[in-house]
């Protein structure tokens, strides 16, 4: 592989870890804040590139229609929460399993009946249409380096909201003791739903802005969230920072094995064979980091707290 | 004395045992079928209840060992059918009880190895962990030509038991249904046992159990092997009713299903996985016989449970479980 | 009276804890809540928080009955609770304790350095790792941070060493003579008792016996508390 | 004589709306015929390969059945279909062909109505020596993709730029655009069903790689091109139907769909038309409870396909016209049409496995 | 005089730039209760941490019966017989009381890969168990779940825990925190009568009872011993009294 390739290869694999972020960072805020697992983010995600399709479809502006995918997730997710979530705190993880379970299947039926069976419309919009010449021949999509961008202004101001803020130190109260900051007159109910709709938001955002690029349709969040799940682990569950870095790996990770697995191989098994076992082993690569990282560093690499 | 669960679960055995004879009855083969699957997915669910119930081990990778005990059935089967030699030159089956024990030593390895690196990791860490492993085997599955890839397996006839005509619905559900009832009585025997007071002391406190001097990690690793053993034999069960196997098996869905059967029916209790298991299969055979929209109710009814009905459908029914 | 609790009933589940307590406080009053292990002392401050909701009973605060608030209302109120097991907030460091929930008033993070020195050497400190002791101060520079009108202590010494204990009363006098209003729990009955105006003392869930902290006769210490 | 057919497919999840065309369109054919003695159960498989089991038994055990059809997918197909021909009913594929059933596993039981597997990707492969010597070539891991390469690589004659699988469900393709475009191709052919095909479509055009791209029709049939829109137009692909396709029977078709429905039909649709006017064609002629003359009857193909001809090979498969196709816009709405046939008459490599 | 049970020699242990503890030598001789005493902060639960193996020193050794077990994790020291009590308690909150104390006992007979034999119709475990909750005061509560004692209750049972271990020597980290005049006053009579047959290494900041019970009194400041010997001494130093006693002495 030629080295302008290979550039373009780690600009892919970082931009695939920041698409990844926007999805984790939500997911990790709220798992790390309510201790929650919930499966239904990758619904909140759906619901955002939907709503940023319809939007955009109905006035012709993304960027409206990012903030219609930004408002409608949150909002979303603050139902979901004073709905559902709110009574789910003080169970253990598995009645959170089965209710956000079912919330999957409620969004995404929920969603068919409203849009119809097949993939809607959604592409990039015009001023951010096109490429840029990379050093060594190759072109980089504009749009691409702009998830980029805002992944790390997300990043950046998801880390001062939590460090630097009251609100942040409220969250990271209530992460271990809720009643305790109830007690000292903190209004966690209405905090949490904040949180919630915010976490909510962020999924939203990600869909949105992940919407050009792939198919809008039922269904789209489940593969990101699993792969969020794997981000957060890695990175350590309620670090923004981990879910950064944690992203980021499995970005190149991933996108590295495929583009890179195949060659080596072709070398042993011919092409053909070499393409399949190749992509085989590609798939379980990132899985097979994640198990190398928690068994040296059972909490992730940057375990929440320390 | 009785208590409200036993009644709950004489009740329970009762309707489990009117099923044959209302399929007879009423001329409804495909009753024999249903009660079929859930004996199946609740035997599958009793595995999970010992790792989960007793032991706290919540996991998203237990359907690993679900479809690593199908495709132990369904290979077995394949190279019996085709007479070729299967690795190392050892030749298919198609005996259930072999099968079985094949399914058992397979999934309990497979678990050996998981187990003695992911119960280093605890909480929500060892849930992604296990999910982690279990992707892996599901990718391998999908791509790997050998056995059909994400085609899956299809075997044609079920497999034989000595003595019995498996082909017939009835005669297979009566042995689903005894390897349930030992699996209930295999969880009752170890709930009670001293192994299963260390597996419970571990799940409410494991640094006070390390500091009585009993390794939780031990426990544990056991726990997660006889779990994984159970949950195989209900995989080549499984198989065995769709005379087919594929990675769909091996899924994270169906982790999060074998999941949702044993919250449904009550976690730690002895017949919720059997309860689960049975309003499961009923929800979605007659949701999906009314409406396309099947899986919006099914959502709604899951979500209902968990809201209100703590401790799951057993917690409704029998009231909360006796500490002691 | 700024507070007033009468007839109090609560439950944990099924378990009934309390079975009618009543008890008052005016205002710049200590009152000393007395009784065996198991009494009930926490469950009534539990409930007098919202923490435990109370099935039966009144409580008024400051006139308004407040009984069926939710908790963080009742603190807002003027209500601070260091409560039983200092319950700091672990991953937060010893300064974030002291100002997550502060509210303006007289306390600071400089007056509470001034009380508790020790705090302030491990301001930057997670709360996780402090001592025991230090953990009980940062509980009670906590709940002074929210500058309450009614200050509640739930083994207010406990774990901590006898010269801080000192420490600790001498603080309490003192705020309770700047008209600080403090209902207090201590084992320390030689401790508690000097300081205290006057005293409830539980027994079973029910309050049997309140008045004047010097009208404690060893006779009455004997019957309930066992001393 | 009254038939009752069962219908087995997705209707839920993402790949909902290839099963909605399926059934829409049996529906339409039904409706056209007006026989009241024809009965449709209709049940959803989630696409979940064990569930759709589970319904086929279902079907066959309580709603005493005495035809099955609808599977989309092959994965499905492979699970459903042999324990079902088993048991003597008559199952016929309006879709998946998995190579498999076509060859040493055929079935007198099994009708595929739709095509082989391969058949769509020969006809690319066929295609594609016109005018390219060098392609890059791409599908999901799975056996349908695997199949799909193979298929392609049986008629093509130039040589490959590259040979890629990917994950199947991959959303994100930067990385392997960027291999194609430093891969130094002519051309590019991908078969990548669903949400992947609109994924890739769509970020290959945004990356302004240029090389000509070529897929099956599946990636880009009527149910996806709404959602990737302008990116799809000039993309050719093959098919064995379009909806441009002149012949009555199928102008009536397309016609009938839209006014019924609001849009126009998908391949799976045409093909799942067909499979229904199959069965009233048998039914016209043989009684359902006379297994050897209905399926004689079947075996006659004796419809008016949209597809204009229409018989079956010896293992029970198409033998059909394949074309080319390119995307085109028109007005508001993208479509079809068809620019090349490729093979007249066309069955399939399996077929001399087949011992029927 | 007979061998220590329990000695400790040059023992540190920092976090960051703090020494918690700084080169302790302490030894625990049979018969005898040892009291720990010492400001807040002091480093008196590290030491205990160390010594039980919950944490892991930077220098120094730690031998148990003459066997260096410095190396040893917390299950495998519990095992050679060193039993503790937590600072704040720690239970298995589902169990009652009795299965808190058999769990133990089991642990003591190290049979916990026994899979079939029900525990509660199991005599070698129940009876035990129930003569230690007898000892402890909590016969009476022997059935209730252990979330649901109070605060007394549950010292009174991480007792009869550590003691269903037959440890050879106890660590008890503030064993009358929480505990009301009565409480105190019955537990230090049951140290009392305990301490004859198994020693105690005893942290406790009740001055009451430390005077009462201790043989012998350490007093540890900022992570230093800065004097051992017996109450009188103690009661005397004029630097403890400045440290930590002020005139609670
Ligand atoms: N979470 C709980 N669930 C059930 N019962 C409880 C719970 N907490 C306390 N109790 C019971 O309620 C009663 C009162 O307990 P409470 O903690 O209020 O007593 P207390 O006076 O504070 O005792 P202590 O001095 O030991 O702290 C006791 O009998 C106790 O067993
Ligand atoms: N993990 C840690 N990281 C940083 N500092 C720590 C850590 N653990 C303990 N410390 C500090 O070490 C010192 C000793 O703590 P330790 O808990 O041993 O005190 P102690 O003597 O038991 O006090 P107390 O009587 O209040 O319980 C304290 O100042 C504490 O803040
Ligand atoms: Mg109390
Ligand atoms: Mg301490």
């Amino acid at each position: 592989m030629s080295s302008a390739l290979l550039v373009e290869q780690l600009l892919n694999g970082l931009q695939l870890g920041v698409m990844l972020y926007l999805m984790a960072a939500g997911l990790t805020l709220i798992f790390g804040v309510m201790g929650l697992i919930n499966l239904a983010h990758g619904s909140l995600y759906m619901v955002g590139a939907f709503a940023c399709a319809a939007v955009a479809a109905w006035t012709g502006s993304f960027f409206l229609a990012l903030i219609g995918a930004l408002i409608a997730a949150a909002a979303a997710g603050a139902l979901m929460e004073i709905l559902v979530i709110r009574r789910l705190y003080g169970r253990d993880h598995l009645d959170q399993v089965l209710a956000t379970f079912a919330l999957i299947l409620v969004f995404s039926e929920a969603t068919r009946w409203l849009f119809g069976p097949f993939p809607l419309y959604l592409d990039i919009p015009a001023i951010l249409q096109g490429t840029v010449p990379l050093p060594g021949g190759s072109r980089y999509q504009i749009y691409r380096l702009a998830i980029i961008g805002v992944g790390i202004a997300v990043a950046i101001g998801l880390y001062l909201l939590i460090s630097r803020t009251r609100l942040g130190m409220r969250i990271r109260a209530g992460e271990s003791d809720r009643e305790m900051i109830a007690a000292l007159g903190v209004d966690i109910r209405t905090l949490y739903t904040v949180v919630f709709a915010l976490g909510a938001g962020l999924a939203g955002l990600a869909g949105a802005m992940i919407g050009p690029l792939q198919s809008v349709q039922v269904g789209m969040g489940e593969p990101v969230l699993i792969l969020a799940f794997v981000v957060i682990v890695i990175g350590g569950i309620g670090s923004n920072r981990g879910a950064l870095i944690g992203a980021i790996l499995v970005g190149v990770v991933d996108t590295m094995g495929r583009a890179l697995l195949p060659g080596v191989l072709s070398g042993l098994l011919g092409p053909s064979a070499a393409a399949t076992t190749g992509s085989s082993l590609a798939s379980m690569l990132i899985y097979l980091v994640m198990v190398v990282i928690l068994v040296f560093r059972p909490r992730g690499l940057f375990p929440a707290g320390s | 004395m009785i208590t409200r669960e036993r009644l709950v679960e004489i009740t329970l055995v009762l309707l489990l045992a009117a099923v044959p004879i209302a399929a007879q009855l009423l001329n409804e083969p495909f009753y024999l079928t249903l009660a079929t699957r859930v004996a199946i997915l609740g035997l599958a669910a009793v595995g999970l209840n010992i790792a989960l119930g007793l032991g706290g081990l919540v996991s998203f990778g237990h359907a690993a060992f679900f479809g690593v005990g199908g495709y132990v059935a369904g290979v077995l089967a394949i190279h019996a059918f085709n007479g070729t030699p299967m690795l190392l030159g050892l030749p298919g089956t198609k005996l259930m009880p072999f099968i079985w024990i094949v399914a058992i030593l397979v999934s309990g390895l497979v678990a050996l190895g998981i187990g003695a690196l992911t119960l280093r990791t605890s909480g929500v860490y060892f849930i992604m962990i296990t999910l982690a492993f279990a992707q892996m085997i599901y990718y391998f599955a999908i791509s790997w030509p050998a056995y059909g890839g994400e085609d899956g397996l299809s075997f044609y006839v079920r497999n034989g038991f000595p003595g019995v005509d498996t082909l017939k619905p009835l005669p297979f559900l009566l042995i689903c249904y005894a390897l349930l009832a030992l699996g209930l009585i295999l969880f009752q025997v170890l709930r009670k046992s001293r192994f299963g007071a260390a597996l419970q002391g571990a799940r409410q406190n494991e640094v006070r159990v390390a500091a009585t001097g009993i390794s939780p990690y031990r426990i544990r690793l056991v726990a997660f092997v006889i779990w994984a053993m159970i949950t195989g034999v209900a995989g080549a069960l499984y198989a065995d009713l769709n005379r087919f196997v594929s990675p769909a098996m091996l899924s994270w869905h169906m982790s999060g299903e074998l999941i949702v059967l044993i919250v449904l029916g009550g976690v730690g209790r002895r017949f919720g996985p059997v309860v689960g298991a049975g309003l499961y299969v009923l929800l979605e055979y007659w949701l999906g016989g009314i409406t396309e929209r099947w899986q919006l109710f099914l959502g709604l009814m899951l979500l209902g449970v968990v809201l209100f009905a703590r401790g799951g459908l057993i917690g409704l029914l029998a009231g909360k479980p006796r500490h002691g | 009276m700024l507070l007033e609790i009468s007839g109090l009933t609560a439950s944990y589940g099924p378990v009934q804890a309390l079975f009618g307590v009543d008890l008052a406080v005016a205002e710049g009053e200590m009152l000393a809540l007395l009784g065996r292990n198991g009494m009930g002392k926490t469950t009534t401050i539990r409930a007098l928080f919202g923490l435990t909701p109370a099935s039966g009973g009144r409580v008024s605060f400051a006139g308004r009955e407040i009984a069926r608030l939710a908790p963080h209302r009742i603190a807002q109120l003027g209500l601070g609770l260091v409560p039983e097991g200092r319950r700091c907030f672990p991953n937060l460091t010893v300064e974030e304790n002291l100002v997550v929930a502060a509210r303006p008033g007289r306390w600071t993070q400089a007056s509470v350095a001034e009380l508790f020195p020790r705090l302030a050497e491990r301001r930057r400190q997670l709360a996780r790792t402090l001592s025991g002791g230090e953990q009980q101060m940062l509980a009670i520079g906590r709940a002074l941070m929210t500058n309450p009108q009614l200050l509640v202590l739930d083994e207010a010494t406990e774990g901590l060493a006898p010269i801080i204990r000192q420490d600790i009363w001498a603080a309490l006098r003192a705020l309770k003579s700047g008209g600080q209003a403090i209902i207090v729990v201590d084992k320390s009955l030689s401790e508690l008792l000097p300081v205290a105006d006057r005293c409830t003392i539980l027994e079973k869930g029910t309050s049997v016996w309140t008045g004047k902290a010097g009208e404690l006769s060893p006779q009455l210490q004997d019957r309930y508390l066992g001393v | 004589e009254p038939i009752k057919i069962g219908m087995i497919t997705t209707l839920s999840g993402g790949g909902a709306g290839l099963g909605i065309d399926v059934r829409d369109a049996f529906q339409l054919a039904l409706k056209q015929a007006g026989n009241a003695e024809i009965e449709l159960v209709v049940e959803d498989d989630a696409q979940k390969p064990e569930l759709a089991v589970q319904i086929a038994d279902k079907m066959i055990q309580s709603d005493k059945v005495d035809l099955l059809t609808g599977i989309i997918w092959s994965n499905l197909a492979m699970a459903v279909v042999p324990s079902v021909t088993a048991q003597e009913i008559i199952y016929l594929s309006p879709n998946a062909g998995p190579s498999p059933l076509a060859g040493a596993a055929c079935n007198a039981n099994y009708f595929n109505v739709a095509y082989q597997n391969d058949n769509f990707h020969e006809a690319a492969g066929e295609y594609a020596n016109i005018d390219y010597s060098n392609t890059f070539i791409m599908a999901p891991n799975y056996p349908a993709g695997q199949d799909a390469l193979t298929g392609f690589k049986r008629y093509y004659k130039g040589t490959l730029a590259g040979e890629v699988y990917t994950q199947v469900g991959q959303t994100d393709y930067a990385a392997e655009i960027a291999q194609i475009r430093a891969s130094g191709a002519d051309s590019v052919f991908i078969f990548l069903p669903g949400g992947m095909g609109i994924a890739f479509t769509k970020q290959y055009a945004q990356s302004d790689v240029g090389i000509p791209l070529l897929g099956p029709g599946f990636s880009f049939s009527q149910d996806v091109l709404g959602a990737i829109g302008d990116a799809a137009v000039g993309v050719k692909n093959s098919a064995s139907w379009s909806p441009d396709l002149d012949n009555p029977a199928n102008a009536a078709f397309v016609e009938a769909f839209q006014a019924e429905y609001g849009r126009l039909p998908s391949v799976y649709a045409a093909q799942s038309f067909d499979t229904a006017n199959l069965i009233l064609s048998a039914a016209a002629k043989a009684s359902v409870t006379d297994k050897d003359a209905f399926r004689a009857a079947l075996k006659e193909a004796d419809f008016a396909s949209v597809r204009g001809k229409f018989s079956f090979n010896t293992n029970q498969h198409p033998i059909q016209d394949l074309y080319m196709r390119e995307v085109v816009k028109e007005g508001d709405v993208i479509t079809n049409k068809i620019i090349a046939t490729v093979f007249t008459d066309h069955g399939d490599a399996y077929a001399k496995d087949c011992s029927l | 005089m007979a061998d220590p049970v329990l000695s400790v020699t040059g023992l540190s242990r920092s976090f960051g730039a703090l020494k918690a503890t700084d080169e302790v030598t302490l030894d625990l001789r049979p018969g005898e209760i040892h009291a720990l005493i010492g400001p807040n902060g002091a480093g008196k639960s590290t030491l205990i941490n160390l010594i039980s193996g919950a944490l892991s020193p930077d220098a120094g050794s730690v031998h148990l019966g003459g066997m260096d077990v410095t190396r040893l994790g917390v299950s495998a020291r519990a095992r050679l017989g060193l039993g503790r009590t937590y600072q704040i308690s720690s239970l298995f909150p589902e169990f009652s009381a009795l299965r808190n104390v058999m769990l133990a006992v089991q642990a003591r007979q190290g049979s916990s890969f026994r899979f079939f034999l029900p525990v509660m119709a199991d005599a070698s475990l129940r009876d035990p168990a129930l003569s230690l909750l007898d000892r402890v005061g909590l016969a009476a509560r022997a059935h209730v779940i252990a979330a649901e004692l109070s605060h007394g209750e549950r010292r009174q049972l991480e007792l009869a825990m550590a003691l269903a271990l037959s440890p050879r020597l106890l660590l008890l980290d503030e064993p009358m925190a929480g505990m009301g005049p009565e409480g105190s006053k019955a537990m230090t009579a049951l140290l009392a009568q305990l301490g004859h047959a198994l020693p105690i290494l005893l942290v406790e900041h009740d001055m009451d009872a430390v005077f009462a019970l201790a043989d012998r009194i350490s007093v540890l400041v900022y992570g230093r011993i800065i004097a051992t010997g017996s109450v009188e001494e103690i009661r005397r130093d004029p630097e403890v009294r400045r440290a930590y006693l002020g005139d609670a002495a």
